[in-house]
């Protein structure tokens, strides 16, 4: 018995982490109806500007406000760089775009820090706490905090904030919204400053558990993508299940089936969730207008 | 109208491609591919950085034979495909006279048939013994097969009385890779593998593959092959599991930086095969590479201030015994340096003491690793 | 019409091919010439099922490394002439392709993104997991396809890198000329139709679900014969083959250089391989650019770079 | 005998009846025309008929043979076609190109021989290219072929869907809106084309808010409003039936309120 809690706990704590990448997605997706590759990327730049202020003296929670805001800054610029003068282009042509933008960020970090591995110390040490036979990190305490706190700011912003509302008006219908006064340029802008600004933060998080380097974003895009999928694209809720859905299975996976399949697992959990609800778990049903 | 514009457009692909920058002729051309980006960028990065700062070295120095060395590296991202356009460029078109580099099993094993039909002398920085067995003639290679490394941690085990272990590898190229050639010759040293796990190389969490090991009945010790951060995050997790047995890593994490990031708590106790080169300072003065490996760490810590790690030292490796048979041969003929490189004897390099032969092509036996133990945020020599 | 005539096409590429040996100053531009042409192989089928039919897949090089992995197990395991066994990958490629497709083509958009993705990733799971057979990430190698012996006995003696070269060229031709044909034909108009309005395609008769799963086989058996020239080619196969960043690779080829234009897809191969090389002049710097290249393209020249030229050349001439 | 039975069809989006127990017939060569205020649900109808919506409640009945339901491409092969109330043409295609992508049921053929360009397949190409022409000359259209389709007015998009849908050589066509955005030239002939194409014997199944050209030519028409079947008889008792009026006028009332508003 202990195990199956050892394993629910490396699951939630696993799946926290993807659960912050997929909640980072649904709000430019919201806005835009775009999925940013590159938001794994901001995770990565939450991680290493942290490392490499902390290192130059900074205390940590200065080092990681700075990371925040230099990540919120760079995803304003991703959207009026790339992103503004793209509306409108195809799914494939988006993804290429933030894939490319990803592959640009990450070559740029190679440069400006290094190609290392790195890591600072976790908030609240490294002692594990033991319950029921299991044990768990403080740190994976504090990301799982994290992802339940950004989930229900997020899900207050989208139901009780007029801005958030406009930012949903926008996703429906760009031009209604502007009728009705919404300024959609300002809206996209604040949902990748957000967006940025909160994979930063899982960075942050993150980084005392999983480690950084400059290439560590693709695989976290792939699995945040996979788990806001499952849940259902744009839905916050969707986002944070499907994130501890995806954790969980591959912790069960490697503990009871074999951890070579884990992520194989995850993957056709995934396919067969799709292939029963096309708009995954908690997505919006659509129907083509004629 | 469309048609001329298609071909003009197809016309100016062409002249990008006939546009690569020819380098400058130079008296010695050495090649090298290396994963300088991608997967193994921990490992292509430090070797890249080793080999130009030695060349610049060298040249400052007065160059070989009193030729200068002009060195082309390529960056091949890890991709065996890759690697394999890069060495055709680094044979046919740059015509090196010799070339360094693979920094994985993967891309080594896809250039060297390139090597061998061209009959240029080529120096792999991989673990496999794929690479030097069966031997070819113009493939060598520096570092210790994994296989060596397999056999120094089996023989410590032994002498502790471990007979039945757990294993949890990186499913990555070098976990993958180290973890067949453990298994291959585990049977000689009457050990057992009673769990055998693996993690994705970007895993955040190994706990569930830990708690399995751990709740197995009769096993005593854990070897966990892999580089990057995974072994770092195994350490961890093996910490907070409180598993309580010995833990073994590989020389894919032996450098200074593991213990930076495992934390000197979770990683005290950890043995490793390492190479002279992570202890240098301990080494005592009569070790016969102690001079080489310090000479080595001090230089390049001091040019890219960044600790140095094992993998760095295999680049230095083959340089200095490139250099060393291009300069008994006397001749930058690529079969003259072939012959010569075979004709290595006695030369002292970070990973020990290499002396080539016909039949072997890495020169280096067990006795060039030493088992290392980390002790408060230090290694430690045990033997 | 997008496409230039089918002739047209056939023939500028042909030439090109034909020619441009005369330029090379050495061998190595043989290599890069034949992997222009493997990975144009690879992304012509990409044009039938993103240019034609308007589907999305990031999983394509799961199929690549089905081709590529039949020829180094096919004549170990089963005796089978290389050639022969590239023949069996592509029946195996178009066999997954069938029974996959049908599932994961009722998605959409980003939704069939992931799906395919995930189907990429599992290929390559497999391939790096099972190291018995496959020898894992480390690769294995693949035997020689025996037709320069046969050319170099009735007198045609080439090198290994001309030999690639002229026989891949000679592959992508022969897939172009498909492509082509089927372009005109009404398995393409039912796939452009489906492309241009499912609804509509629906209510002329189409069968989308069907014509969806012809693109997507199509396009699979492309893939796989690319990645059996590949393995042929360089004798040693690795996963990298089937993984996620092939996959990716293949895609921004097609649209890059403009998945609606045949000769626009196989120019952004040819950009995309030649790319790295080119770039090793700014070594550091060649990711960055790499990316640049990737958003400045898709930004600024929406169709691809050969039709966004084409018609600003044509807007200047009227 | 009807060709096409419709038998209490409805359907429900989030839990509002769209359109609610909606029946009526169609006989061979008959035009019927289905009218009512913006958002009475015609569009809706035509969707669930011509099976891009699966009606939630009701039966619809093709040439006797059950079809509620049935997939528009199934629908195709036994002989009911349509256009589009918003355009669905095929961006990237030639004028004729849209035309002969309508034969699709005509020229299928295995996909072996698409790829070989086989001369079966090279046959099957040319007899639905010849078709086509013919098509757009009769929609007067015949000039534009080698257009893109993108290029042409609106109007003429409007005829080139009409090309389109008879290509299929179809029993029952169902028009929604062919006259909008023609100017009144343009919708006489579209007119004269809708009476020939009847007068051979298809059924026309018709949405039109052009109230003149639907009392020319309809021999039955059916009026909706919120979904439900309010009135339906020949054109002259429709027009004075108060029913029919009132949900004009109610409706033309709430329009100029919001105007207003």
């Amino acid at each position: 018995m202990p195990e199956l809690l050892q394993f629910l706990l490396s699951g939630i704590t696993v799946g926290a982490v993807y659960a912050l990448v997929a909640l980072g997605f649904t709000i430019i997706y919201n806005a835009s109806d775009v999925v940013n590759f590159a938001q794994g990327e901001f995770v990565m730049l939450g991680g290493m500007i942290t490392f490499f202020a902390h290192a130059a003296g900074l205390p940590l929670p200065l080092a990681a406000l700075i990371a925040i805001i230099a990540t919120a800054g760079i995803g304003v610029a991703l959207n009026k760089l790339a992103i503004e003068p793209a509306r409108g282009a195809p799914v494939v042509s988006l993804i290429i775009i933030t894939i490319g933008a990803s592959i640009f960020i990450r070559g740029a970090t190679q440069l400006v820090f290094d190609k290392q591995i790195h890591r600072f110390p976790a908030f609240s040490g490294d002692q594990p706490i033991l319950i029921g036979g299991a044990t768990i990190l403080p740190q994976s305490l504090w990301v799982i905090a994290g992802a339940l706190a950004i989930f229900f700011c997020l899900w207050l912003f989208f139901t009780r904030t007029l801005i958030g509302r406009a930012v949903l008006a926008t996703a429906n219908n760009r031009i209604a919204a502007q009728l009705v006064g919404i300024n959609t340029n300002y809206v996209m802008t604040l949902s990748f400053a957000m967006s940025a600004a909160i994979g930063a933060l899982a960075g942050v998080l993150v980084t005392p558990i999983t480690l950084t380097s400059y290439d560590v974003g693709l695989a976290l895009a792939l699995k945040g993508f996979a788990a806001a999928m499952l849940g259902g694209m744009g839905n916050p809720k969707g986002a944070l299940v499907g994130g501890l859905l995806l954790g969980i299975l591959e912790a069960m996976t490697a503990g009871y089936i074999s951890s070579q399949y884990k992520d194989a697992a995850a993957f056709v959990v995934i396919l067969a969730v799709l292939f029963a609800m096309p708009q995954g778990l908690f997505g919006r049903k659509s129907t083509d207008r004629v | 109208m469309k048609f001329s514009l298609t071909t003009t457009a197809l016309a100016g692909t062409l002249a990008l491609v006939l546009g690569f920058a020819a380098p400058a002729l130079a008296d010695i051309k050495i090649g090298a591919t290396l994963s300088e980006t991608g997967p193994a960028s921990f490992l292509g990065d430090p070797e890249a950085k080793t080999l130009k700062m030695l060349v610049e070295e060298i040249n400052a120095a007065g160059g070989v034979n009193g030729e200068k060395i002009d060195l082309i590296v390529y960056d091949d991202g890890g991709d065996p495909n890759k690697a394999r356009t890069f060495a055709t460029r680094l044979v046919e078109d740059d015509e090196v006279v010799a070339v360094i580099g693979g920094t994985t099993t993967g891309t080594s094993m896809a250039i060297i048939p390139v090597f061998e039909d061209a009959e240029i002398p080529f120096i792999s920085l991989a673990g496999a013994i794929e690479i030097i067995d069966p031997v070819r003639p113009f493939t060598f290679k520096t570092p210790h097969t994994d296989r060596m490394a397999c056999a120094k941690i089996f023989e410590d085990m032994k002498k502790a009385g471990i007979s039945k272990i757990g294993l949890i590898s990186g499913s990555d190229g070098f976990g993958a890779s180290m973890r067949k050639q453990c298994l291959e010759i585990i049977g000689e040293y009457g050990i057992e593998v009673l769990a055998d796990e693996t993690y994705g190389p970007t895993d955040a969490d190994m706990t569930p593959q830990l708690t399995n090991i751990k709740g197995k009945d009769g096993v005593q010790a854990v070897l966990n092959p892999g580089f990057g951060q995974g072994p770092a995050i195994v350490t961890r997790n093996y910490a907070q599991l409180t598993v309580g047995l010995p833990l073994y890593q590989s020389h894919g994490v032996a450098s200074d930086g593991f213990i930076e990031l495992a934390g000197a708590e979770a990683a005290e106790g950890v043995r490793l095969p390492g190479t002279a080169l992570l202890v240098a300072g301990l080494l005592p003065e009569s070790d016969p590479q102690r001079a080489v490996v310090v000479a080595y760490k001090d230089a390049y810590e001091k040019a890219t201030g960044k600790p140095v790690s094992t993998f760095g030292g295999y680049a230095h490796d083959a340089l200095r015994i490139l250099v060393d048979a291009i300069t008994r041969a006397g001749s930058t003929e690529p079969s003259a340096i072939r012959d010569a490189i075979e004709g290595t004897s006695g030369l002292v390099g970070t990973t020990g003491t290499v002396t080539m032969t016909a039949e072997d092509h890495l020169g280096l036996d067990l006795s060039a690793f030493r088992m290392l133990q980390i002790e408060k945020g230090g290694w430690k020599i045990v033997e | 019409m997008r496409l230039s005539s089918k002739a047209t096409t056939l023939l500028i590429l042909a030439a090109v091919i034909a020619i441009a040996p005369v330029f090379f100053p050495s061998s190595y531009y043989f290599r890069v010439g034949s992997l222009i042409f493997v990975n144009g192989l690879a992304v012509t089928g990409l044009v039938i099922l993103i240019g034609y039919a308007g589907q999305i897949s990031l999983g394509h090089a799961g199929f690549a490394g089905i081709g590529a992995y039949a020829c180094a197990l096919a004549p170990v395991h089963l005796g089978l002439h290389p050639a022969l066994a590239a023949v069996l990958g592509a029946a195996l490629s178009a066999a997954i392709a069938f029974l996959v497709g049908r599932p994961i083509l009722r998605l959409k958009g980003y939704y069939l993104a992931v799906a395919s993705l995930g189907f990429g990733i599992l290929v390559s799971m497999v391939l790096s997991n099972e190291a018995q057979l496959t020898g894992g990430p480390d690769g294995m190698a693949v035997p020689e396809l025996g037709l320069r012996a046969v050319l170099k006995a009735i007198g045609i003696d080439l090198s290994n890198t001309e030999f690639w070269y002229a026989f891949s060229g000679l592959v992508l031709v022969i897939g172009a000329w498909l492509a082509l044909n089927l372009y005109h034909s009404p398995t393409g108009r039912a796939l452009r139709a489906l492309h241009g309005s499912e609804v509509a395609a629906r209510t002329v008769g189409v069968d989308v679900a069907h014509y969806k799963l012809v693109a997507f086989v199509l396009s699979a058996v492309y893939a796989s014969v690319s990645g059996s020239l590949l393995a042929l080619q360089n004798k040693f196969i690795t996963p990298d083959v089937a993984g996620f960043m092939h996959s990716i690779e293949m895609v921004t080829m097609a649209v890059l250089g403009g998945a609606g234009s045949m000769l626009g897809a196989i120019l952004g191969a040819a950009i995309l391989t030649t790319l790295p090389q080119v770039l090793t002049v700014f070594q550091e710097y060649e990711q960055l650019m790499l990316g640049l290249v990737m958003m400045l393209v898709m930004i600024f020249m929406r169709e691809g770079l050969l039709p966004s030229i084409a018609r600003r050349i044509r807007g200047r001439a009227e | 005998m009807s060709l096409l039975q419709i038998e209490g069809l409805g359907i429900d989006f989030g839990g509002v009846r769209a359109v609610n127990d909606v029946g009526f017939s169609l006989k061979p060569g008959e035009i019927v025309s289905v009218i009512g205020p913006n958002g009475a649900g015609k569009t809706t109808l035509f969707n669930m008929i011509s099976g891009v919506y699966a009606p939630a409640r009701g039966r619809v009945a093709l040439d006797g043979e059950d079809v509620t339901r049935m997939p528009p491409h199934q629908l195709a092969r036994r002989g009911l076609s349509r256009t589009f109330q918003n355009l669905q043409i095929f961006q990237s295609m030639s004028v004729l190109e849209n035309a002969v992508a309508g034969h699709h049921l005509h020229e299928r053929g295995s996909v072996f021989a698409d790829l070989f360009s086989l001369p079966a397949a090279r046959r099957r190409s040319r007899a639905s290219e010849e078709s086509a022409r013919a098509l757009l000359d009769r929609v007067g259209l015949g000039r534009a072929a080698e257009q893109e389709a993108g290029s042409l007015s609106y109007g003429a998009l409007k005829r080139l869907e009409i090309a389109r849908a008879l290509a299929l050589k179809p029993r029952v066509l169902l028009l929604d809106e062919p006259a909008a955005g023609c100017n009144a030239v343009e919708t006489e002939e579209i007119d004269h084309l809708i009476a020939k194409v009847a007068a051979e014997g298809v059924s026309i199944l018709l949405v039109e808010h052009d109230m003149k050209m639907v009392m020319r030519i309809s021999n039955h028409i059916v009026v909706l409003d919120h979904g439900e079947k309010i009135a339906e008889g020949e054109p002259a008792s429709i027009a004075r039936d108060p029913r029919v009026i009132e949900a004009y006028l109610g409706a033309q009332a709430a329009e100029a309120q919001n105007a207003d508003g």
